[in-house]
Formats: structure tokens, C-alpha cells, sequence
């Protein structure tokens, strides 16, 4: 062996990423990629990941999509032509939806940021979801704001996009199922509103206890919340999707005090060592740390340990797919003793969801706090 | 001598504005009629109510009988009444031959889907329209620069390619706006006898707008004369030449620096 | 059309389809295929933009057809159980009817005019698609089969996808064969009297209306079959894709058929070939800069068009072959 | 005395085609010079030469002693020269008023310029009654009138006026031919006058260029030259 | 009611001086600027550097912003959109050029300032209450009250200045301006300089309420394309129009429409439609455009 350079050179293992990291939906994907990215730097820094009997780098091979299909697809070809057998991505339902097939064909293991059931479900067999769905984040929230706070009425905003408006519709079906009075649910704005009073003043007519932001990316999510409250709305906010702390506090301040959204495991309460040397990493890396990334650190951890599980699923997917159904292995990032294990029987009918603690975040002051964690099967 | 074309009260309005006002007059088969007048007066307007590029405010237009005014463009000129523009009008980035063999496309036979299958009436078509564009080439000396591409053109080819895609398809009813402007005499003279020998060798009537006096009283059999919308003389050239009412408003006096 | 052209495209016809998936297999490169199909499919809904250029207007509205033509085919395969071969044409000509109907408004609009309205009605159908029940709205149509087979008389002319070992190659071929359709459909075009009688409209409507063609039938007919060809290509790319939703194409993309055009070269007939090819092409092969893709990507869009105005193919290398077949009537006298 | 503009033995070509080969023209201080010729003979071009709207090949064209070639357009007009360009060129959103304002553009002195401009009214009083009309709604000779007062407004030293009298009905011809003379003769200024009516242009001004494909063909006193056979047959048509 | 006029007041405003910027730019040179928004993206993420990285005044990031933004346009008129104009066939292409530099810049704004939403605290608290009639922070009136000022001296310095004069002269016939003394390269230069500021200086402006991102910059050019086609394309006074009636389209719309609501953006948009179709110039555009 002529390498130079490290003394004992590792094997290069490569985990693919297909997501959004240019134009308008970039922060979903740099996120994702970034976490990845930074988990990948320190295995390697600490001397490679051993899987079976051997010791790997861990390398990642990003393709950005655009947020669109199309391209979503050319990302899978990619990745089959580098060998790659775990993707992480893609960030959006259409994209997930698209590469389905090539995914299927080419034996890739794909982790999508999307919520279609079709994708996890039979004869579906390759798409594992990455986080918790919102049909199952929506129903815990709704639940605990009934019980503790006394809400009643509910009411939804989405974006007029297809990902908000299938989230608003599984979060509508879900608050009925809970016996909510739903105020209203129609009110959509388009992606590039940047007033979100004449949006919002018709639902606040409708006087709701609870106003849920469908989908809400991180941009609008302040705006949203500041026209609300400069409305003179009084009552609670939340959404199921990843919020960024910062990003609430430079965008609504004061205001976004309260407000309920799903996050991983940063809070102080719960964040392991490992989950601060973490942030540390990223901050470093990076510049900022973004809270978003809080949701998008498991998946890589998964395919790691799932691999180390059963190395045959370096070849196999099949093996992989084997294991995924008794596997388990300790979550480092939590305190305690949450566990790291396949779920998702009841949405999917199979094992095909990551299970990440159901963290529900109130924020308060420019950082989050726990508001209750739950467990998703 | 029965009328080819009628114009018969003839009124447009732009708003507040009426541009042509009742102008009433008859063409002959085979006439060379101008219409003079001063700037501004309607001539232009009249002209786009005949070939239907805009609609009249009331009163028609007959061409042997069926009216011809507030249809389409394309219709009136299927029907053989074809238009010059006062300014320059042509297919800029085109060769000449290629502006006039366009222009053929009333006269052919096929259809669009014949072109497009090559079919032997398509064929032939091609052949006749490259044939009749260079008789046209020819009749109007544009030979030299038959390969030229329209928009490098000057003023004065312009108006002549202009005339040439006129010609191209084939009417029965011409009307030219100003196409001696920007001529100097002696080529303006050339082309009189052209319009002339249209006439005489093709039967084609001739209405024509033109500010060049030595031009319309050489090329004319009748002249109308409007001012302001209206019509206020109609009359062989030596009679309009004569007329007060038209000296006053459109020749003016003769004793000047210019010494016409 | 002359022995040198006609040996051009035989030329290309076999790089295309018989070239091209030899060095495939040679060189192990799989995932182009599929790169090499996106571009047949939008480079014959750039196609249908530059048509429309070429009767003088600016189209940023051909991801409004794609959509609806892939929706057409995704609901007549899912919900009339039909075969995806029979619902491509079918996609194609309700794209060309409902372009009917929307272009006799707006095609009167010019310039700018006319390709703001186009591109709201991008946004507009990606709205419809997302209010129509049939649609299947936000949720989209997940999990179409794929293309069944196809036999006249007992005889097999395409096989059923399903069993296919290697349906990319198959999608390829299907695709690339298609295109070659498609342009040499435009080619014919451009060159005959239609074509001519487009480019009259390009340059003067005026006049064109003033030697009698009838200019909003005229503008009609050459938007519908732009149409056309945007419902066929979507219709395609959703049985690649076997999804769709009410984002499959959207405003990015209607900007990008057009900018294909411009970067090919709207005077020429194979430009927004050549535009796809490079601009698609280019995005994947930029693949490895990382973070630094989209800048080096955008920064080459800008050479390019500062060293070539008029397009890729205003190349004198080009410039001969192309000329020679714009001017064919004349040299043919 | 030295000559108020000099051409000399210019070359101007568009592309590959040259539209003006070794062209010498010159004008003294006061005088109305006319340039005639056939379509195409590149009487535009010289007039587009000198005000740097094309650049010239070769040569040199120089104004009041100062060399005029390789400037800019704006630098030239700022210089003293104005034109009335051919096919008018009016801001067609713009009113009369700030139409002729626009020619005083490069001036400075807002009592100056009202003064100008109460001069141009006077000269084109249809001009006074369309004040702040748009230009765009003006008739043809309206438009003329407009953009010869335009050029006046920038109290030019010398005039360039190309085609004046196209399009224009006979008695305004006689107008504009009118306030030519009289421009020159009340402020001094010297007018090069391209036309096609040879007849009009040769009466009144007092030297004249003959044109054809580029080059000069004849040049003369205009009083000569309107009794000259070759400019009769070519330009004013034999019988007169 | 009064709360919708408001609002609609509020965002016409602002979707005004939007507009404004691109329609000068496309009248001086026939340039469809695809570009804008990022304009006004970049112009935002400025005045946040400035104020929330540096810690100086907000007046301070405003005005570098807009000193940004305007050395930004005036570069990219004279290095690109110059010499493509002037090489060009069809004035088209300019359009694969403005896209070109819409890509760049997002590309050039991700780099520099992230993928993040940003923000910059507001300037004013409090909020105006009428009775509940209206409701209305006091940073959008001021900021409101600032855009409807900015307007009001563009359209000044537009009618009155030497500059301004030659812009207009310029949108309607550049030969004819350049015989009049204007120095076109200049003026065009300085058009397209002042319309990049103006989108700068927007972006400064919204960054205190609405924050930015790297998203907004193509929807934002949408918009703005919108606007200045109901009010008509390179016309000024168009342009303010259609701000103005986009404003209020929306306001009223999201209120009318909020039952129905996904298709309150389908009927707006298909309305457009109707009424271009039905009046193709716009409000008070030139005749095709
Ligand atoms: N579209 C229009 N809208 C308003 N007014 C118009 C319109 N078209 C023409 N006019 C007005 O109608 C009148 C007649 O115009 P027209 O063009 O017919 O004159 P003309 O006789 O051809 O003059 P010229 O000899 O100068 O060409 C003019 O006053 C003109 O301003
Ligand atoms: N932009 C151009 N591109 C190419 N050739 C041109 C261009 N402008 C003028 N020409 C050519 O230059 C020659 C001289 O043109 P010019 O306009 O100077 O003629 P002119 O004497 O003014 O004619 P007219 O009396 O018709 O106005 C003509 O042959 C013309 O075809
Ligand atoms: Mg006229
Ligand atoms: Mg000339």
C-alpha cells in the first residue's frame, strides 16, 4: 500500500444526501446536509466508525435538487452510480415520492424528510421517515393543550404549497378525531407573502384558543406569529414543524414567547454530552448552529448503528431492512436511556420510521425550553 | 362607370376627436385616385377604415357592392383590397425576395398541412411564388439588392419593397400611403409610371395618399381632397389644382422663397 | 432537404440512439441515462417555447402545459385504468385545446405583456392542480405503474415496462426517439409555409395581417401545438417519475424552458436542444463543486451569454449547416 | 476666414458595407449648405457621422477647429451642434413643452433657456397652441415643427436638419423652408439641410454636395447648380 | 373595513417602491430585471449585517444598503447588460442574462449571509388602536409613511431634476436623447444604479418587519412583474398604480375570499389574467408594451 498520510488509512463509507441546498427551501437541506457533515468530521477526526471488522471514514456525498423532482431523481442515479446504499433526503413529499422507483431499483436505503404514508407503507419498502410525522406530533400537542390548557377551538394556517396543506389536512382530520372544535381551516397564504395581517385578521375573527401554523417554515413562522399577536391575538400558537431560535427571536422577540413547536434534543434538559459537543462541532464548523438540526442528527446515527448492527447491510440492503425490525441501540444524544429503534407499526404497518423522541418546545426569551416529550410508534 | 369601391359617410372617432367625418366617395375599376389633404387631416385613418385595421364610428365601405369596413385585415384583403403603411412596413430580419414570397400567401393553393407533407400542389406553389417574386423584383428594378436583409434597407427601397409585398398578393384594390416619400424627383418619377403601368398592365385601382404635389397631379385621374375629417373637393387634378378652398388649406400661395 | 443535412441527422439519429448507450455501457456510467432522458423530455417542451418565440412571443408559461399533460396521463392511467402510450397523445391534445382556449385572450398580448401572463399562469395551474379534486389536490398521484405494453395485430412494438430488466434504457430510448420526432416535426415546420408565415408574424403583425394571413388564428394554431409539445413531455416525465405533483413543474421550470431557448440560440431550430443539453447537462456535471455549484453554475450562464448573445449555436462553427438550412428555399430555386 | 466645420475624405462603414467613401464637405460660418442625392447615397450617414451617432473609419471631421471624431454624441451636441434627425424622433411621451426643454438640455441658465424658448414659439406659433399636448398626438408637421425647435432650443451654432420636409403637406413645406432661412439669417446659425426635395433645398440654400452611393458627385453654388443639366435630369426632373 | 384598507395601504406601499425600481429599469433599457428581488433580498441581508453584526444605527445599515446596492446595479449595467444589448440580435436575450444574474446572486447571498431567516428588531414599539377598527403597529406606519415618502421625492427627482429629465428623455428614445446631449452610458448606467438602490432600500426598510431570507428574492421579482403589468410596463406613474391595487387586491381578497381558501390566490390571479386580456397595455402602459 503506497497511501500516504494517515498511518492506518480507513475505508471510505459513503452516506449520501439528496435535498434542497440552493434558492428559496435551502435551509431545510443545508440543515440536514450540515449535521451530516459535521457527525461525518468528527467520526473521522476520532479515528473512523467500525462496522463488522473493519474501521471506516465516513464521507458524505450531498446532491442538491433544487427542491425539485426532477432533479430529486437525477440525485438517486447519482448516488446508485457511487455505490451509495443509505441516502439521507429527499427534504419534501414530491421529491421522496419521485425517487421512490430509483430507489426501489437500485437498492437504496433512503431517509426522506417527507410524510406521504404510501412511501413507508407496503409494498413500499425502502423509505425509512426520518423524524416524527406531523399526523403523529399534531395529535400529542392537541391532546396536552386540551388537558392542560383548557383549549377548545382550534384553528389552522397553512402555505399554499403541498407539503403545509397535506400537514393542515392530516392536523385537521386529527383535532376532530380529538373531539376539537375546528374554527377554521381554509385560510392559506402563498410562499411569498410578506404581510401576514390580511391572512391572519379572518381567523382571529373566528376567536380560536389554539392557532396552528401548518408546516410553517422558519421564515414565516415569526411574521405569523408577530401579526398575530400585534392583532391582539391572546391565545396559544403552535406548529409541527423544527423552529430555529434565533431566527424567533430576531424575527418576533417578545412576542414568539409561548410558542409551541416540535424540536430534537438541545434543551438543556434533555441534551446528553454528546449532543453539546455536537452543537459545539457544528457551531464551529459552521459559524451558527441551527436548532433545526436538532431533528436531523438521527439519521445518520441510524444508519451507522444499524449497520454496525448487521454489517452485511454494508452489501445488502435486504440485510439492513432485516435488522431494522429487533434492532436497537442506545440514543447518545439523549440523557437517560432513551433508545434508538425502529417504529412506525401503527402509521405504516411496518418498521420504517426513525424513533426520535417526540420533543414538544415552548419558547421563551430567544432559547427553548421543554414542554413535554412523548413516544411515537 | 359603376364603382369598384364605395366609401359612403364614412365617420371615425378617437374619443373627443373626429378624424374622418362623413367623407363620402366612389373609385372606378381601374381608377388612380389620391387623396390629399394636410397633415393630420384623416388620410391615414381613411385609409386603415378601408382595409378594416381599424373600425368606422358609422357609415360603410362597399367593394363592388358588400361592405368591407369593421371586418378583419386579413379578410378585406382576402377579398382583394391590400394596404401600404406611411411608415416603413416590412419583415425586418427577412431577405427582399424572402418579404415578397411571403407575401404570396393569398394566392396559394395548398394547404397549410400540404406545405408541411410537401405535396406536389405545395410544390408548385413554391415554384410559382419564386417565379412572381422575381417578376415583381424585376418590375420594380429591386434586383441589386434582392438578397439584402430588409431592415438595412434606406428609406427610399423601403418604400418600394413596401409596394412590392402590395403587389405579391395580387389585389385587385391597392392603397399606398405616401410611397413617394423620401424620393428624390427623378426616382419618384420612376415609380409614377410604375403605379401607372400597374394599372394599365394588371388593372390594378390605385388609391394613394402623398404630399408631393408633382407626383399626384402627374399620376391621378381623380384627386379628393380632405381638411379636417372632411371632405372638401373631388375632382380631375387641373380642377383641384385651381380650386381656392385647396390652395388655401393644403398648396398655399406660390409666390415664395421656394418659388414652386 | 439536401444530401448534407439528411446525412447530418442520420449522423445524429445514430449518436443518439445507438452511440450514446454503447459509451454508456462502456464507461459504466448508468446515471446518465436518466440525466440524458430529463433532457430529451425538456428539451421538447423547450421545443414548444421556442415555437412560440418564433411567432414573436416570450413563453414563461410551458410549465403550465407539462403539468397538465402530466396530470391528463397520471389520472387516465390511475383512474380510467388506461394504457400510459394511448393517454401520451391524449395529454398532448388536451394541452393543445385548453391552450386553445387560454390563448385566444392573451396570445393578443406582446412583449412583456405576454410573458407576465404566462408566467402567472404557471402559478395558476399549480394552484389548480392544487384546488381540483381530481387532482388528488396537495397529496398528489403517488405510485402510477408504469407503461404498458403496446402491440398492433399480435405484434409487440413496445414491451411492458414492468418486465423490462433495464427500463432506464428503455425510458432513454423512448425518450430520445420522441425528440427526434418532435424536432424533426418543428424542423419540417419552420421550413415550410407555416413556418414562413410565423416568422412574418415574428417580425411585423401588421403587415402580415395586411397581406391577408389571418394573424390570431395564425398565433393560435402555433400555441397550441407549443402545447402540444409541453403536454407530451410532462405526460412522459410523470411515467419516468411515476408521481406527480401539484410542484412536478412549476414557475423554476417555465423560466428554464425559456432560458434553454435564449442559451441555444433563438434563431435556430436545434438551439433549446442544445440550451437543455447544456444547462441540465451542466447542473449535474457541476455535481462535485459543492456549496460552490450554483455560483459556478450562474457564473458560466453569464459568460456565456456575454460572449455569445445569439446563443450557443450563433458559433461560427455552427453557423454554415444552420444558415444553409434557414435559407433552403432560396438555394433550392 | 476658417471653416465652421470640416469633413474630410471620411470613410464610414456598417459591418462590411460602406455607406460613405472619402467624403469632403465644408461649411463656412452663416451659410446654409444642402445636401442632395438619391435613396441610399448616405446623406444620413454623414449627418450621423458628425454627430458620433456612428463612428467614422477614416478621416477626420472637425468643428470650429476642434477635431470631432472619436467623441461621443452627448459631447458633440454639448459642443454646439444640434439635429433634427430623420423620421423625427419626438418623445412621444413627453409634452411639447418638455419636448423643446430636452433640447436645452445641455444649458444651463434657466433664464436663457426661457428666453430661447419664447424665441421658438415665436417662430412655430402652432407650436404655442399645443403647448402641453402630448407629442405623440401631434400631427406630422406639428412633430416637424416640434423637433426643429427642439434642435433651436439648444441655441446651436450649427444645425443639422435631415429631411425637414418629408411627409409634410406643400404649405407647410413652404413654412419650414421659411423659418430655415430665416434661422440663419436672424441668430447666425449655420444649417446643413440633407433633402429630397432638391427643388426646395436648392432655392434656399446657397451651396449644395451632390451624393450618389457614398461619394460626392457634384458641388457648387446652389444658383449654379439648379441650372445644371446633370443635377436637373437627376434630381429636379428635366421640365421643371 | 378600515382594518383591510389599511392593511392594503400599508402593503401597497411598500409593493410600490418595489415596483418602482424594476420599471425604471426595464423603461432605460428594455430590461426585464429577473434580478430584482435578490436585489431586494440583498439589500435586506445589508441593513441586517450593519445593524445586528456591527450594532450601528439603523439609519446607517439603510444607507448602506442602498449605497450597496446601487455600486451593485451600476456594475452590472456597464460590465453586462452594456455590451450584451449592444451584441445582441433580439433584445430578448437580455432576459437568459437578468435570469443569469438571479441565480448569482442567490448564490452569492447564500454564501455571504447564510441560508437563515434574519431580522432586525423592530425600530418603534407599540401598536396604533383604533377602537379595534384599526389596528396597526407603529413600525409599519412609520415605515409605510417612510416608503410613501420615498415615492413621493422619487417621482420629485424624476419630473424636476436634470437627471431625472434625462432618464425620461432616455425610456423614450435613446438617439433622440443622445442628440439632445445626454450621455446615454451615463444616465443608463446611473437608471439601472437607482433602480438597484431602490430595491435596496426596500429591503432595508421590510428587514425591521417582514425579516428576509434567501427565499424571497424570486417571488418577490413575480410580484413586482405583477404590479408593473396591471399598472403598466415602464410607466411610473403605472408602476405606483399597481402597487397600490396589488395591495389592495390582496387585502380585500384574503378578507372576501378566506372561506374559500386555497383559491383566494386562483381567483386573484386569474382575474389578472382576465383583465389583461381584456385591457393588454395595463392601467396606463404604452400600447403593447
Ligand atoms: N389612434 C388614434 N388615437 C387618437 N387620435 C388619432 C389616432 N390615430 C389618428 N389620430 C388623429 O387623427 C387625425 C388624423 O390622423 P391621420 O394619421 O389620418 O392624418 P393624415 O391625414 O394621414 O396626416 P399625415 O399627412 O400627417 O400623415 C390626427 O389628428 C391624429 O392625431
Ligand atoms: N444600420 C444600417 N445597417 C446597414 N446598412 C445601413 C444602415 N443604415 C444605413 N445603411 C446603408 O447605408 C447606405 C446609406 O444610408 P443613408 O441612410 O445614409 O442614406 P440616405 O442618403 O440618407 O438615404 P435616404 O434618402 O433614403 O434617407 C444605404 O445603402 C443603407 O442601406
Ligand atoms: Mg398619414
Ligand atoms: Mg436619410
Amino acid at each position: 500500500c503506497f497511501s500516504t498520510g494517515s498511518f492506518a488509512a480507513n475505508d471510505t463509507l459513503k452516506i449520501g444526501f439528496v435535498g434542497v441546498t440552493s434558492g428559496p427551501a435551502a435551509a431545510w437541506g443545508i440543515s440536514n446536509q450540515r449535521s451530516m457533515e459535521t457527525r461525518a468530521e468528527w467520526i473521522n477526526e476520532t479515528g473512523g466508525y467500525s462496522i463488522g471488522d473493519k474501521t471506516y471514514d465516513i464521507e458524505i456525498v450531498a446532491f442538491d435538487d433544487q427542491k425539485d423532482p426532477k432533479r430529486a431523481i437525477a440525485g438517486m442515479e447519482k448516488m446508485a452510480q457511487e455505490g451509495i446504499h443509505y441516502v439521507v433526503g429527499p427534504n419534501v413529499d414530491d421529491g421522496a415520492a419521485a425517487v421512490r422507483p430509483v430507489a426501489e431499483k437500485n437498492g437504496i436505503m433512503y431517509f426522506p424528510y417527507a410524510f406521504p404514508k404510501e412511501l413507508y407503507s407496503a409494498p413500499a419498502s425502502n423509505a425509512v421517515l426520518g423524524m416524527v410525522a406531523n399526523y403523529q406530533s399534531g395529535p400529542a400537542i392537541y391532546k396536552h393543550l386540551m388537558e392542560n390548557e383548557g383549549v377548545k377551538k382550534i384553528a389552522f394556517v397553512a402555505s399554499n404549497e403541498s407539503d403545509p396543506l397535506s400537514q393542515r389536512d392530516s392536523g385537521v382530520e386529527a383535532a376532530k378525531a380529538l373531539g376539537l372544535e375546528v374554527v377554521s381551516d381554509s385560510v392559506t397564504y402563498q410562499v411569498d407573502t410578506t404581510d401576514f395581517t390580511p391572512v391572519i385578521l379572518p381567523v382571529l375573527k373566528k376567536q380560536p384558543d389554539l392557532l396552528v401554523l401548518s408546516g410553517v417554515s422558519p421564515a414565516n413562522a415569526p411574521q405569523l406569529i408577530r401579526s398575530a399577536r400585534e392583532l391582539g391575538y391572546t391565545g396559544l400558537m403552535s406548529t409541527e414543524t423544527a423552529q430555529d431560535a434565533i431566527v424567533l427571536q430576531e424575527g418576533a422577540g417578545d412576542l414568539a414567547n409561548g410558542f409551541i413547536s416540535v424540536g430534537g434534543a438541545s434543551t438543556p434538559e434533555l441534551a446528553s454530552d454528546m449532543m453539546r459537543e455536537f452543537v459545539d462541532r457544528y457551531t464551529k464548523m459552521f459559524g451558527e448552529y441551527n436548532d433545526e438540526s436538532n431533528t436531523k442528527v438521527y439519521a445518520l446515527e441510524y444508519i451507522l448503528e444499524t449497520l454496525k448492527a448487521n454489517p452485511d447491510g454494508l452489501e445488502s440492503v435486504e440485510a439492513f431492512q432485516a435488522t431494522m425490525d429487533s434492532f436497537e441501540a442506545p440514543n447518545p444524544y439523549m440523557v437517560g436511556d432513551e433508545k434508538l429503534r425502529y417504529v412506525g407499526m401503527s402509521s405504516f404497518g411496518q418498521k420504517r420510521q426513525v424513533a426520535v423522541p417526540l420533543v414538544v418546545n415552548v419558547f421563551q426569551d430567544g432559547v427553548f425550553e421543554t414542554m413535554f416529550v412523548a413516544e411515537v410508534d | 362607370m359603376a364603382a369598384l369601391l364605395s366609401v359612403q359617410g364614412v365617420t371615425k372617432r378617437y374619443g373627443g376627436l373626429i378624424a374622418v367625418n362623413n367623407v363620402s366617395f366612389d373609385v372606378a375599376a381601374s381608377e388612380i385616385l389620391s387623396v390629399i389633404g394636410p397633415n393630420g387631416a384623416g388620410k391615414s385613418t381613411l385609409f386603415k377604415l378601408i382595409s378594416s385595421f381599424t373600425q368606422v364610428t358609422s357609415g360603410k365601405v362597399l367593394l363592388e357592392g358588400d361592405r368591407i369596413s369593421n371586418l378583419t385585415p386579413h379578410v378585406v384583403a382576402r377579398k382583394g383590397v391590400v394596404r401600404t403603411f406611411q411608415e416603413a412596413t416590412i419583415f425586418r430580419a427577412m431577405t427582399v425576395r424572402d418579404n415578397i414570397i411571403v407575401s404570396h400567401h393569398l394566392r396559394s393553393q395548398a394547404s397549410l398541412l400540404g406545405f408541411f407533407l410537401g405535396s406536389a400542389k405545395a410544390r408548385a406553389d413554391e415554384a410559382a411564388f419564386g417565379d412572381s417574386a422575381d417578376d415583381i423584383i424585376e418590375f420594380l428594378g429591386l434586383q441589386g439588392i434582392a438578397n439584402e436583409v430588409a431592415s438595412n434597407l434606406p428609406q427610399g427601397h423601403l418604400r418600394a419593397l413596401g409596394m412590392a409585398i402590395g403587389l405579391a398578393t395580387g389585389p385587385k384594390v391597392l392603397l399606398l400611403d405616401e410611397p413617394f416619400a423620401g424620393m428624390n424627383h427623378d426616382e419618384t418619377m420612376h415609380m409614377v409610371n410604375l403605379v401607372r403601368r400597374l394599372r394599365d398592365d394588371r388593372g390594378v385601382t390605385v388609391l394613394l395618399v402623398e404630399h408631393d404635389m408633382a407626383a399626384v397631379m402627374k399620376i391621378s385621374d381623380r384627386i379628393v381632397v380632405i381638411n379636417f375629417g372632411q371632405k372638401i373637393a373631388e375632382g380631375t387634378p387641373s380642377a383641384i389644382q385651381s380650386n381656392d378652398q385647396v390652395i388655401e388649406a393644403y398648396l398655399g400661395s406660390e409666390d415664395d422663397v421656394i418659388g414652386m | 432537404m439536401n444530401i448534407r443535412s439528411l446525412l447530418a441527422v442520420i449522423v445524429f439519429i445514430i449518436v443518439v440512439l445507438v452511440a450514446v448507450p454503447v459509451l454508456i455501457a462502456k464507461s459504466g456510467r448508468w446515471d446518465f441515462y436518466y440525466t440524458l432522458t430529463s433532457v430529451a423530455l425538456l428539451s421538447i417542451a423547450s421545443a414548444g417555447v421556442w415555437f412560440t418565440f418564433y411567432i414573436g412571443r416570450i413563453n414563461i408559461g410551458q410549465g403550465a402545459y407539462a403539468l397538465a399533460g402530466g396530470y391528463v396521463s397520471a389520472v387516465l392511467v390511475m383512474k380510467a385504468d388506461m394504457n400510459f402510450w394511448l393517454t401520451l397523445p391524449l395529454a398532448g391534445i388536451f394541452c393543445a385545446v385548453l391552450s386553445v382556449f387560454i390563448g385566444m385572450p392573451i396570445l393578443r398580448l406582446r412583449g412583456v405583456y405576454f410573458a407576465m401572463v404566462t408566467l402567472i399562469l404557471t402559478e395558476v395551474m399549480r394552484l389548480a392542480a392544487l384546488a381540483l379534486p381530481v387532482t388528488n389536490g396537495a397529496k398528489g398521484i403517488t405510485s402510477i405503474p408504469l407503461p404498458g405494453a403496446v402491440s398492433i395485430g399480435g405484434v409487440t412494438l413496445l414491451p411492458d415496462f414492468n418486465t423490462l430488466e433495464n427500463p432506464k434504457l428503455a425510458f432513454y430510448l423512448v425518450s430520445a426517439t420522441l425528440m427526434i420526432i418532435c424536432y424533426g416535426v418543428l424542423w419540417r415546420i419552420v421550413n415550410s409555409r407555416l413556418g414562413h408565415l410565423c416568422r412574418s408574424l415574428q417580425q411585423n403583425e401588421e403587415l402580415a395581417a395586411s397581406i391577408g394571413v389571418n394573424i390570431s388564428w395564425l398565433r393560435v394554431l402555433a400555441y397550441s401545438i407549443s402545447s402540444f409539445f409541453g403536454g407530451i413531455a410532462g405526460a412522459m416525465f410523470i411515467a419516468v417519475s411515476q408521481s406527480i405533483y401539484p410542484s412536478s413543474f412549476q414557475v423554476a421550470d417555465s423560466v428554464n424552458f425559456m432560458l434553454n431557448c435564449f442559451l441555444g440560440g433563438l434563431g435556430y431550430v436545434f438551439g433549446p436542444m442544445l440550451g437543455t443539453l447544456v444547462l441540465y447537462f451542466g447542473w449535474d456535471l457541476l455535481f462535485s463543486t459543492g456549496k460552490y455549484q450554483l455560483l459556478i453554475y450562474s457564473s458560466m450562464i453569464i459568460l456565456l451569454i456575454l460572449l455569445l448573445p445569439n446563443g450557443i449555436l450563433s458559433l461560427g462553427l455552427f453557423n454554415r449547416k444552420i444558415k444553409a438550412d434557414k435559407h433552403r428555399d432560396q438555394e433550392g430555386q | 476666414m476658417t471653416k465652421m466645420l470640416t469633413v474630410e475624405n471620411v470613410e464610414l462603414y456598417y459591418d462590411h458595407i460602406y455607406a460613405l467613401k472619402n467624403v469632403s464637405i465644408d461649411l463656412d460660418e452663416g451659410e446654409i449648405v444642402a445636401l442632395i442625392g438619391a435613396n441610399g447615397a448616405g446623406k444620413s450617414s454623414i449627418l450621423r457621422a458628425i454627430t458620433g451617432l456612428n463612428p467614422i473609419r477614416s478621416g477626420a471631421i472637425h468643428f470650429m477647429g476642434e477635431r470631432l471624431d472619436g467623441k461621443g454624441a452627448a459631447e458633440i451636441v454639448s459642443g454646439g451642434i444640434s439635429m433634427a434627425p430623420e423620421g423625427r424622433r419626438v418623445f412621444p411621451y413627453m409634452s411639447v413643452k418638455d419636448n423643446l426643454l430636452m433640447g436645452a438640455f445641455t444649458r444651463s441658465d434657466k433664464t436663457e433657456i426661457k428666453q430661447t424658448l419664447e424665441q421658438v414659439l415665436e417662430r412655430f406659433p402652432r407650436l404655442r397652441e399645443r403647448y402641453s399636448q402630448q407629442a405623440s398626438t401631434l400631427s406630422g408637421g406639428e412633430q416637424q415643427m416640434m423637433v426643429i425647435g427642439r434642435a433651436l432650443m439648444a441655441k446651436p451654432r450649427l444645425l443639422l436638419l435631415d429631411e425637414p420636409s418629408l411627409g409634410i403637406a406643400p404649405k407647410l413645406v413652404q413654412d419650414i423652408a421659411r423659418a430655415i432661412v430665416a434661422i440663419s439669417r436672424d441668430e447666425n446659425v449655420t444649417v446643413l439641410l440633407v433633402e429630397q426635395n432638391s427643388r426646395m433645398a436648392l432655392s434656399i440654400s446657397n451651396r449644395a454636395y451632390a451624393l450618389s452611393t457614398g461619394s460626392v458627385v457634384l458641388s457648387g453654388y446652389s444658383k449654379d447648380l439648379k441650372d445644371d443639366d446633370r443635377i436637373k435630369a437627376a434630381y429636379l426632373g428635366g421640365e421643371v | 373595513m378600515e382594518q383591510i384598507l389599511a392593511n392594503g395601504l400599508y402593503l401597497g406601499a411598500q409593493y410600490a417602491l418595489i415596483a418602482l425600481g424594476l420599471t425604471l429599469i426595464f423603461s432605460l433599457m428594455n430590461v426585464l430585471n429577473f434580478a430584482h428581488g435578490q436585489m431586494y433580498v440583498f439589500g435586506g441581508f445589508v441593513t441586517y449585517t450593519v445593524v445586528v453584526q456591527f450594532g450601528l444605527p439603523f439609519i446607517v445599515g439603510l444607507i448602506a444598503s442602498a449605497v450597496t446596492l446601487a455600486i451593485i446595479g451600476a456594475l452590472i449595467e456597464q460590465y453586462l447588460f452594456r455590451p450584451v444589448i449592444r451584441k445582441s440580435q433580439r433584445e430578448e436575450s437580455t432576459m437568459l442574462l437578468a435570469a443569469g444574474i438571479a441565480f448569482f446572486l442567490d448564490a452569492v447571498i447564500l454564501l455571504l449571509f447564510g441560508e437563515k431567516q434574519r431580522g432586525v428588531p423592530k425600530i418603534v414599539d407599540g401598536v396604533f388602536n383604533w377602537d379595534f377598527r384599526i389596528i396597526m403597529p407603529y413600525d409599519r406606519i412609520l415605515i409605510c409613511g417612510l416608503a410613501i415618502a420615498l415615492i413621493a421625492s422619487f417621482i420629485l427627482f424624476m419630473q424636476y431634476s436634470k437627471a431625472g429629465r434625462a432618464m425620461r428623455a432616455l425610456a423614450q428614445d435613446r438617439v433622440a436623447a443622445q442628440l439632445m446631449g445626454v450621455d446615454v452610458n451615463r444616465y443608463s448606467m446611473l437608471g439601472f444604479a437607482l433602480g438597484a438602490m431602490l430595491a435596496g432600500v426596500v429591503g432595508g426598510l421590510l428587514v425591521t418587519i417582514t425579516g428576509i431570507n434567501l427565499g424571497m428574492g424570486g417571488p418577490t421579482s413575480i410580484k413586482a412583474f405583477l404590479m408593473i403589468m396591471i399598472g403598466g410596463a415602464g410607466v411610473i406613474s403605472g408602476a405606483i398604480a399597481g402597487g397600490f391595487i396589488l395591495g389592495m387586491m390582496e387585502s380585500v381578497g384574503l378578507t372576501a375570499l378566506s372561506a374559500y381558501g386555497d383559491i383566494t390566490y386562483l381567483v386573484i390571479f386569474a382575474s389578472l389574467m382576465v383583465f389583461l386580456a381584456i385591457r393588454p397595455q395595463g392601467l396606463m402602459g404604452k400600447p403593447w408594451g
